[in-house]
């Protein structure tokens, strides 16, 4: 080492912590380092129930910590602004996390995914244009630069497109154009080239907001098309960008509690991508850029053509009564129905007759990952009564009902059979191998695969045409007058 | 930007840790693990912040502030939801608190 | 961030690379961060036995790359020493790899973890003189270093001791001074006041040789007076700290591959030790500094007095032709006696006559976390039928013959019954459940805690005097002729 | 030494993950997971070879060359025995390779 760099270091410490001493930039990175361990036991934490609530209480602190680190290291500058926009943002912020409902979880997640990265993408323009105002950008932090403000743009405009669907606010039926995957390319290698542009010059700084828009573009190309059975995996995937992006930003930033916390993020979205992808047997490249040729999908017809039997509450409630065990299989349908609380209801009414109920929670069951699980805890059902789906699937033999609410694709047969159908090869819920199969449904409509089904045409298959909610309702309420 | 060594490092290790720790958390609360990642993420408060203070120019100021704004939103919402969630499960034994 | 800054970076950058280039010293940084990720993927990958292998495999080349990587540091000066180094390192290593005999690993890695932290330590002593040469040593290094060097040579006597007393160099009768505690804490004091005063007063390099003798002298004088049967846990402590001083060196060398292996090392070496202590009940403390003291231990008399039956090979062979159910429990015995070869045939020709084995292994049992399942695997019995003693416990109520081979502490009784006992509250393999207890050892002599055990007195159990070995082939002869 | 930041961040990073991984290898292997450990943490070659290449006095560049010896040592013999370990390790099924 030669005897400049001592000197050397000094200043770089100066440098890291803007305009602050360096004994406040240490107690600053001090704080960081701090909030960097509680992050990773927050999520250490959130493994198990037990110990989940605490992780969420390690987070808290840690964010604290590190914002508080923050604004000390500012004493001198007045952040008018600062203050301003927290104060703004909690306002937003609140709202959104006291009357959320529970069913609103997967919009919002896609919307708390479009903010995180407007912020990446922001600050990062930001720091392009401070930078280039005094000349100082090197060639690698360009390059950083640009993947980060790239990612952080197709991410937001992604993500708003993901809440857009999922909030209905855009049609599901919105579908890409013939050569939409032509379209998406072009737009990213266009956006790539401006980013190796400026990679090169640094300082043409015109090219910068076309990179921006490029990242839009594509955000908004490479979503639009989409199905919405889709949506989760790809805002999983824009998860692990917003991770990357943020990541990124603490490279440029020299900070290294942002890319710790940008690469947890990244990771977690990475992983629940892949389950997803697995439980649907989907590659990424499909869950992009595949579209399910109408073409193969079976008529309704030819499948449900006078098969189909309909019940009443009544009957339902008359082959409850007999039953010793019963498993129920909620779907997507039951967060739209918000049936959840009439569960609990049939749960309970169906406990103190001493029937063993349980609840087949497939994957991909709903529109998120736990999606079901959530909605079921919400209606106060122990979670220990929720069973992963290869622990439940063996037991269907010995059950007596299989309740399904709302779920379709999930629990579609032609899964196994079907080779050419858009979910063949996924692994579903054989509900089939259970005495008599209930399945409650407003039509013979499809899921969001868009196929037919054949269970809802199976000898020991009947269909209650009702919404959800109400359906159970009546079930329950037959229930107790049987008594 | 100081060197690269040290942060390409700190990303290899922490990318690892997330797999590993992440793998563990159980498919029950998949749903929570999304909004509390999605909070801890909004940490880039703190680059927001940076930016807004040292406020070079109008121009980053502003965009500071928005980002500012956004990262908030995600910080207060997050935490709060993934914490409204996880007190509605219980096991069995237990009543809910 | 200045405008000096970036400059400084790259000195800096130079300066990490000692003479070598800044290209050069990128393409050196390269190799370790690749070598970082390998060692990485080398423990995830030991996890399981499948595909262990490969994860030496992985930590193989990262030490390659990384090695290498250094080596292209330095093309321009000559090392002739380092070639001679590593030729003769691998000349001592490779035999002791070659021939060692599994029973001596215990013993082996105590060593290595001498030669581990006397390199750390003289690593560490090279580079206080030459700092202080060029008189470049700020406060903050020189206590890192301190500490460094501390751990390296405390670990490094340490680990020698606990070498000769696995080895039998040295008698394990040796035992503690009366008052060995105060003169440990005397030792540690002084050596931590000779750490402070070079963090203070880094150019006084006469402190310098002082601490590394406090150190070597607390080290013998800690490990001198530890029971053999603490040995392992001790060793992992040590190796703890091994990782620890590598880790150190890591930043004192602005080595992050350093700072990242060692701390690897020291997780490992810390788990271990809290496993073991768990397994024998005992706290860190209490291994290091408690002393049994043998009033507590109740006479050999009492417990055996006319109560033990002794057996011979025939009748144990006889027993074993009954058998439906055979548990075999290994301990420290079997290593001594090298029975494992026997026990395979011993295995082979009751599961031929149809007869179910198993074998309970002691998180304990033996000298070392694993010791058995090594020794087992070497004589190439299958390791599914290696039970942990939580799995195999509630089993030995259907057992009709347990044949305990060299085993004592970790089957005996007196943990749960005798509150007072050295080994009180230590989990152990309830083997009296079984129908017939075998117990194979020389003599009634105790184990390594050095009290009686009532079991070898239990009315179920037949003593089968004789080595552990020899023991084994004569039953072996017995059932084949009985057959 | 530079700036200590990046390195505590490491070294908090390393750690968590190296208790994460090694709670999960199986006691079956913890005899080879204390060689191999041993061998990586022999990794101290490097700071060796750097002190003795350097040779900035024949005293430094004499500890080097010990300190080479000691961690070669550690290298050659830590991953060669826990292969010799591991290779002993079999199913049921599979025969020993
Ligand atoms: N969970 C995830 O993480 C995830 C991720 C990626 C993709 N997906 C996809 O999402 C789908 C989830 O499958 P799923 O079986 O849960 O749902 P689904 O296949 O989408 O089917 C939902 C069903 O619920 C019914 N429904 C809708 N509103 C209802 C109401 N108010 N009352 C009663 N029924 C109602 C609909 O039939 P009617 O209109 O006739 O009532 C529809 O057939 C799968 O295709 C999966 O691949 C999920
Ligand atoms: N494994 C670890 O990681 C670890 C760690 C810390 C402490 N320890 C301690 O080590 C001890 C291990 O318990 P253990 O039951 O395995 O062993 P043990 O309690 O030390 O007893 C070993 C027995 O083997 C007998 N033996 C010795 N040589 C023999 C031979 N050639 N043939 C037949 N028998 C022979 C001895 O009796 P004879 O002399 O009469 O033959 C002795 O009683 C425990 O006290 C444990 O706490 C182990």
């Amino acid at each position: 080492m030669n005897s400049l760099f001592p000197t050397c270091i000094l200043l770089a410490q100066a440098g890291d912590a803007g305009h602050a001493t360096s004994a406040a930039s240490v107690l600053v990175w001090a704080s960081y380092l701090i909030a960097a361990a509680l992050f990773i036991l927050s999520l250490k934490w959130l493994s198990h129930p037990r110990t989940a609530r605490r992780g969420v209480r390690a987070g808290e602190i840690g964010m604290a910590l590190a914002v508080i680190g923050t604004l000390l290291m500012y004493e001198v500058v007045d952040f008018k602004w600062v203050l301003i926009g927290m104060v703004l943002g909690s306002l937003i912020g609140a709202p959104m996390a006291i009357w959320m409902p529970m069913t609103a979880v997967p919009q919002r997640t896609a919307l708390s995914h479009a903010f995180g990265a407007l912020a990446a993408a922001l600050v990062g323009t930001a720091h392009y244009y401070e930078f280039n105002d005094t000349g100082r950008i090197d060639h690698i932090t360009m390059a950083i630069l640009a993947i980060e403000v790239l990612l952080g743009s197709l991410t937001f405009t992604g993500s708003l497109v993901a809440f857009g669907k999922l909030q209905e606010l855009i049609p599901s039926s919105v579908k890409g154009l013939p050569n939409q995957n032509l379209i998406n390319f072009s737009l990213l290698g266009a956006a790539l080239l401006a980013a190796i542009w400026l990679t090169i010059f640094p300082t043409h700084h015109l090219v910068f907001p076309l990179l921006v828009l490029l990242g839009l573009a594509f955000g908004l190309s490479l979503v639009l098309p989409i199905g919405g059975a889709d949506m989760p995996t790809v805002i999983s995937l824009l998860n692990s960008y917003a991770g990357l992006s943020a990541s990124l930003m603490g490279f440029v930033l020299d900070n290294y509690l942002l890319i710790i916390a940008g690469a947890l993020d990244g990771s977690s979205g990475l992983i629940l991508s892949i389950i997803m992808c697995k439980a649907m047997n989907r590659s990424f490249t499909n869950v992009l850029f595949g579209r399910i040729d109408a073409s193969a999908v079976a008529s309704a017809d030819d499948v449900y053509g006078g098969k189909v039997k309909s019940a009443t509450a009544e009957d339902v409630a008359m082959l409850l009564d007999g039953a010793r065990r019963v498993v129920v299989v909620p779907g997507y349908g039951m967060a739209v129905a918000q049936a959840q609380h009439a569960v609990h209801d049939l749960f309970d009414i169906l406990e103190s007759r001493g029937t063993e109920v349980e609840f087949a929670i497939h994957p991909v069951a709903g529109r998120m990952p736990g999606h079901m699980n959530v909605l079921l805890a919400e209606a106060d059902i122990p979670y220990d009564k929720l069973k992963e789906m290869d622990e439940i699937n063996p037991t269907f033999g010995q059950t007596d009902v299989a309740i399904v609410i709302g779920a379709n694709d999930v629990v579609n047969p032609l899964a196994k059979t079907d080779p050419k159908s858009p979910i063949a090869g996924m692994p579903i819920l054989n509900v089939g191998a259970a005495r008599t199969v209930v399945v409650v449904k407003r039509s013979l409509s499809p899921g969001f695969a868009g196929i037919p089904n054949p269970l809802f045409a199976a000898d020991n298959t009947l269909m209650l045409f009702e919404d959800g909610k109400k359906a159970i309702v009546d079930v329950v309420a037959a229930l107790k007058e049987a008594a | 930007m100081t060197d690269l060594e040290p942060k390409l490092f700190v990303f290899l290790l922490a990318t690892f840790l997330g797999l590993e720790v992440i793998r563990r958390v159980s498919p029950l609360l998949h749903t929570p693990l999304m909004s509390l990642t999605n909070a801890i993420s909004a940490i880039v408060v703190v680059a927001a912040i940076q930016v807004t203070a040292e406020g070079h120019s109008n121009f980053s100021t502003f965009l500071g502030t928005l980002a500012v704004i956004a990262a908030t939103t995600n910080i207060v919402g997050g935490f709060w939801i993934t914490d409204r969630m996880l007190k509605m499960f219980r096991r069995e034994s237990s009543r809910r608190e």
